[in-house]
């Protein structure tokens, strides 16, 4: 009796579990390991697959120039969202304060996550532009340009650009977790530095930071993921251009897939990706001893 | 039950359909798409039997819907017109063509009476 | 029990919506894919109007995509098994389908009905032609010219279009000033490649093994373009743009020269007030080299009815719409009957049109960048990423030449 | 302590508000005159204003077909998470066998981005024929751990006692979750549903390769057309944009409170 209630229970737990397990089985766990297979094979929609060993790696590495170049630019991505990061925690440490209005601004700070990439994209693609954009008006009134910047068309300038696009885009979410982690701090440990007579800095210094590693390790992750994976706003403000300034790992793949039609090639740059993501995060996660069980998925 | 209707989703997203179908039930009553104007000549009088095309402005063509003649009045209109952008040219043999001047309503269907009439010039 | 209600709710939506239209190609249904051509939307019902007159059992399914997206578009949908059957496609697009056995051979339908296969002309029909198969029938054909601004060139003193590369460059410096540049040109699939053929480069050996652009004459030619460029006598956006940037910029009636192909005449015509018989000039490129950027119709390998597909190509370049498409969107059509009653048309109706129109049948002799590489898409990816970053100043001409080749052939050994 | 003056806070927030309002003020502006498009320079607050960009959006596109997709997805996806995620969150709260390889697999495919996985999933959701349908474009979204690991936090904030007293009247676990659980966190709930309504309302790269034809397309894709057909030539792109950003706003300003609340219960514990 008693064993047979157990056994219902387990059963009931699984299948609380189970639709859940069933969509990540369907739609991570498989189409990794599908990948994997593809990318030791030579195989198109018009042609039978056949087992190519580490053909595709060999081209990608020895001789794919395009591929180094979506992989530094991927690594200047990831290297800006420190900066997101600092600018959260500036943001999040002001509005935390005892503040009239910082409700309002929390939420006008952050109102820009919420946005549908693509039209931020479109948006700032046209802040950008070379004659009618604001920030070339904006540049030219102050005198500090005589003739507009075409930024998304200048190899200089199209990643910065992008880049700050995405900040904007990211800043008040990394704020708004930040600021939890601000007030996880309970109060009366600082009473009790500032009793012991520790400066605002000291404060800062040896609480707040070390209490607010789990909030911004949980930054830096989402920074990292975001850098693999913000596809949207590439694809809108320069499809990788120009002369592939722009390209990221993530939209080199979606051009090696479906434009230049090399699902094989695309699946070997997709588990590449991968592998890397992993070694990035697993790094991150032994430099700020951040606890894995705060990663959080930034889909 | 009252929680469920007056919480402030639904009260926002309702008034927000609430005001479409509202504005759609005002166009529906209102698309008899009537547009009258007159065509004047260089000096100012009125020009009866010139002809006055109207084509409607898609997003990349001018494409055209219907013709009308104005008569001994100067005055044109064309009836049951669908098109929300459109651009008007009158023409007179002898007399001239007017500017193409556009013209744009806030839905298909709009009623339109032009003030400013259409001048042809030699 | 909220919860089990929610768990019910969910269920029965998610029931309800699976059961949604699903586009696996039911047996009667073809489904035509059209390149960028929304305003033609009234015309093509008509095109399935009259094929449903023939097969009024047979459902037609219209899709249409924008070049960017065309291709990627095409390949999900042949992952997925449900390519359209009839495809309308630009440039050489199709030879990789087309050699990786992706496309239906139209020869036997030829065959079959000659008088179709006389109906188009034949100096143009071999352009679909690989390893001796007839992939595809023109829809609609067109290959760049120049266009000059008149009045530009008039403010510089020159009194005729340039005869050769080197008077190209040169009138180009005499017209590019502040603003204002000398010459301009597309540059999407291989439209710039008149610019090296007029140097008496070739892409590929003539066994098309190799690469045999890396020569002394093509890295002069790739030199000087790029220092007319940063000088600003070469638009910038000949080598950034891709289609509306340019035209914009032509139309705007800061550039003297234009190399572009004839539809781009008629979107400069639509936003470029300064345009008159009087102010724009048409000419053939020195030395009348042209790039063919022609559409065609094609039918896919996985179309369950090409016979079907077949009728349908028949019935949309037929001379009733093939006439219909020329004179509402200002084309030829690659039917020599039709497109003669085309050019009558404008010849009436629009002079300055008809003065464009011609072009496009002269010097067929003259195509080029138009060779049938099925690696084409990749060859014009790894060339032109090399030489736009010489054209840009990023890197010298040699070096970029030498990169360039080094990829080609890698992609050629493939 | 010693109060330091405000005012230098409140310039700095000014200015960073300022930031992040300013491109939303430029591009509400141009949807409503046309400024930064024909007339330049543009003028700082709107001038003749009119609504003609919206009706032309209206009319060029079956905006309302788009609107339907894109809810019913959203929909589809919200109701999916709620309840999956409460009913896996529930459970991580019991103690059972296997446990701490489930925790374990969750942990782990959160790193496995699902834009990573596009090509296979490409060809899964093909065998299981649902590519270009409604469900196709919602299932992947239909389950996330973040928002497991979110109610997760907030079951375990409910005090043992009550399900304890709950389970001797005898209430099974669909009951105890559906009439305790449940009511007692509504922000975690509140944070599901809004992360879920603004993923899918604004996932892109899978709808675009999902889609095929212009029935099905969503509202980000529709966009993206509309962009790439008329680049920038005309205010009625950013009237669009108006209209598509319109909704995540209003979903987040409404239910900004609980949302924050439940991200931050949920982020640092889970």
């Amino acid at each position: 009796m008693n064993v047979a209630r157990r056994w219902r229970r387990q059963g009931v737990i699984w299948l609380l579990l189970a639709p859940s397990l069933a969509i990540f089985f369907l739609y991570r766990i498989v189409p990794l390991g599908w990948n994997a297979v593809l990318s030791v094979q030579k195989w198109s929609p018009l042609r039978p697959a056949e087992f190519a060993g580490l053909y595709h790696y060999e081209e990608m590495l020895l001789h794919d120039d395009v591929f180094w170049t979506s992989l530094g630019n991927t690594l200047v991505y990831m290297a800006s969202a420190p900066i997101g990061i600092a600018l959260a925690l500036a943001l999040a440490l002001l509005v935390n304060a005892g503040l009239r209005g910082r409700t309002v601004y929390r939420a006008i700070i952050f109102v820009s996550y919420p946005l549908m990439t693509v039209a931020v994209g479109i948006i700032w693609r046209w802040l950008y532009d070379e004659k009618l954009g604001l920030i070339n008006y904006v540049l030219i009134r102050l005198g500090l340009v005589e003739r507009g910047i075409a930024f998304l068309d200048s190899f200089t300038w199209a990643m910065p650009a992008v880049i700050v696009a995405a900040i904007w885009q990211i800043v008040g979410f990394f704020m708004i977790i930040v600021l939890a982690g601000l007030q996880s701090i309970p109060p009366n440990l600082y009473e009790a530095a500032a009793i012991d007579g520790a400066d605002r800095g000291q404060r800062f210094a040896r609480i707040t930071v070390p209490l607010l590693r789990p909030s911004l390790f949980l930054c830096l992750v989402l920074g990292i993921i975001n850098s693999f994976t913000s596809f949207d706003l590439i694809y809108v403000m320069t499809r990788g251009g120009p002369n592939y300034a722009t390209e990221l790992l993530i939209t080199y793949i979606y051009r090696a897939a479906f434009v230049l039609s090399q699902l094989d090639y695309a699946a070997a740059l997709t588990v590449v990706l991968f592998v890397l993501l992993l070694a990035v995060t697993w790094a991150a996660n032994r430099a700020t001893g951040g606890e894995a069980g705060a990663v959080e998925a930034a889909e | 039950m009252r929680g469920i209707l007056l919480n402030r989703y639904t009260v926002v997203f309702g008034a927000m359909a609430v005001s479409v179908i509202a504005w759609n039930l005002y166009v529906a009553t209102h698309s008899a798409g009537r547009i009258a104007g007159r065509v004047v000549g260089p000096d100012g009088r009125a020009v009866a039997g010139a002809t006055v095309t109207l084509r409607e402005k898609t997003l990349t063509t001018l494409e055209p819907r219907a013709a009308a003649q104005t008569d001994d009045a100067g005055g044109f209109v064309f009836a049951g017109q669908r098109a929300h952008h459109f651009v008007l040219e009158a023409a007179k043999d002898g007399v001239g063509k007017s500017e193409r001047a556009a013209y744009r309503l806030a839905f298909r269907g709009q009623s339109l009476s032009i003030s400013e009439p259409l001048r042809l010039q030699p | 029990m909220k919860l089990v209600r929610l768990v019910v709710l969910g269920a029965v939506l998610m029931a309800a919506v699976a059961g949604c239209p699903e586009t696996a190609a039911a047996q009667q249904k073809i489904s035509v894919l059209t390149w960028n051509i929304p305003v033609y939307k009234e015309k093509i019902e008509g095109w399935i109007a009259d094929f449903r007159k023939i097969h009024p059992d047979v459902q037609v399914e219209w899709l249409d995509k924008k070049g960017p997206e065309w291709g990627p578009f095409y390949q999900t949908q042949l992952v997925a098994g449900t390519a359209p059957d009839v495809i309308d496609v630009q440039g050489g697009l199709w030879l990789e389908y087309a050699a990786n056995n992706g496309l239906v051979d139209l020869g036997p339908f030829l065959a079959r009905d000659p008088e179709v296969k006389d109906y188009y002309n034949p100096r143009i029909l071999p352009s679909w032609n690989y390893e001796g198969k007839q992939y595809m029938v023109p829809f609609y054909i067109s290959k760049t010219l120049l266009f000059y601004n008149k009045t530009m060139l008039k403010e510089a003193g020159l009194t005729r279009p340039p005869q050769s590369f080197e008077e190209l460059v040169d009138f180009a410096r005499q017209m590019g000033k502040g603003e204002k540049s000398g010459f301009m040109t597309l540059n999407f699939d291989w439209l710039y490649w008149p610019l090296f053929a007029m140097n008496g480069v070739e892409l590929l050996s003539p066994d098309g093994k190799k690469a045999a652009f890396n020569t002394p004459s093509a890295a002069k030619a790739l030199d000087t373009l790029a220092k007319a460029t940063a000088d600003g006598a070469v638009n910038k956006v000949s080598w950034t743009g891709r289609w509306v940037e340019p035209n914009d910029a032509f139309a705007s009636g800061t550039v003297g020269m234009y190399q572009a192909h004839a539809p781009a005449f008629f979107y400069v015509r639509g936003s470029g007030k300064w345009i008159s018989a009087d102010t724009l000039g048409v000419a053939q490129m020195p030395g009348g080299f042209a790039t063919p950027n022609s559409h065609g119709f094609g039918i896919s390998k996985s179309s369950k009815r090409p016979d079907l597909a077949w009728d349908f190509i028949k019935v949309a370049t037929n001379e009733k719409w093939g006439y219909t498409f020329g004179t509402t969107l200002r084309n030829l059509t690659g039917a020599p009957r039709v497109d003669t009653r085309i050019l009558e048309y404008f010849q009436k109706e629009d002079p300055l049109a008809y003065s464009v129109l011609k072009t496009q049948v002269e010097n067929l002799d003259k195509l080029v960048g138009n060779w049938r590489q099925a690696k084409d898409a990749q060859i014009k990816e790894a060339f032109y990423t090399e030489i736009q970053a010489a054209l840009l100043g990023r890197k010298p001409a040699a070096q970029a030449l030498a990169e360039a080749e080094r990829k080609v052939n890698r992609i050629l050994q493939r | 302590m010693r109060r330091t003056p405000t005012w230098p806070i409140h310039l700095v927030l000014l200015v960073v508000s300022a930031a992040m309002v300013t491109p939303l003020y430029w591009v509400l502006k141009t949807s409503i005159t046309g400024d930064n498009i024909f007339a330049y320079p543009p003028a700082l607050f709107p001038r003749h204003v009119h609504l003609y960009y919206y009706v032309d959006v209206w009319y060029y596109i079956p905006f309302v077909r788009f609107l339907v997709n894109s809810t019913l997805v959203s929909l589809i996806v919200v109701v999916g998470n709620v309840v999956f995620n409460a009913m896996a969150g529930y459970a991580l709260t019991l103690a059972f066998r296997g446990k701490r390889a489930v925790v374990l697999l969750l942990l782990s495919c959160m790193m496995i981005p699902f834009q990573a996985t596009i090509i296979p999933a490409y060809l899964i959701t093909k065998e299981l024929r649902l590519l270009n349908t409604h469900l196709g474009l919602a299932l992947p979204l239909c389950s996330t751990i973040v928002c497991i690991f979110v109610f997760k936090a907030a079951f375990d904030a409910v005090p043992r006692s009550l399900i304890d007293a709950a389970r001797i009247d005898g209430l099974g676990d669909l009951r105890i979750l559906a009439r305790i659980m449940l009511p007692l966190s509504t922000a975690a709930v509140a944070t599901n549903v809004i992360l879920a309504f603004i993923w899918s309302w604004n996932n892109f790269l899978w709808p675009l390769i999902v889609v095929r034809n212009q029935e099905m397309q969503t509202l980000p894709l529709a966009l993206s057309t509309f962009l790439s057909y008329l680049e920038n030539t005309t205010g009625a792109l950013y009237a669009f944009c108006i209209m598509v950003l319109i909704p995540g706003v209003l979903v987040f300003a409404l239910a900004q409170k609980q949302f924050v609340e439940g991200l931050t219960s949920g982020a640092t514990k889970g």
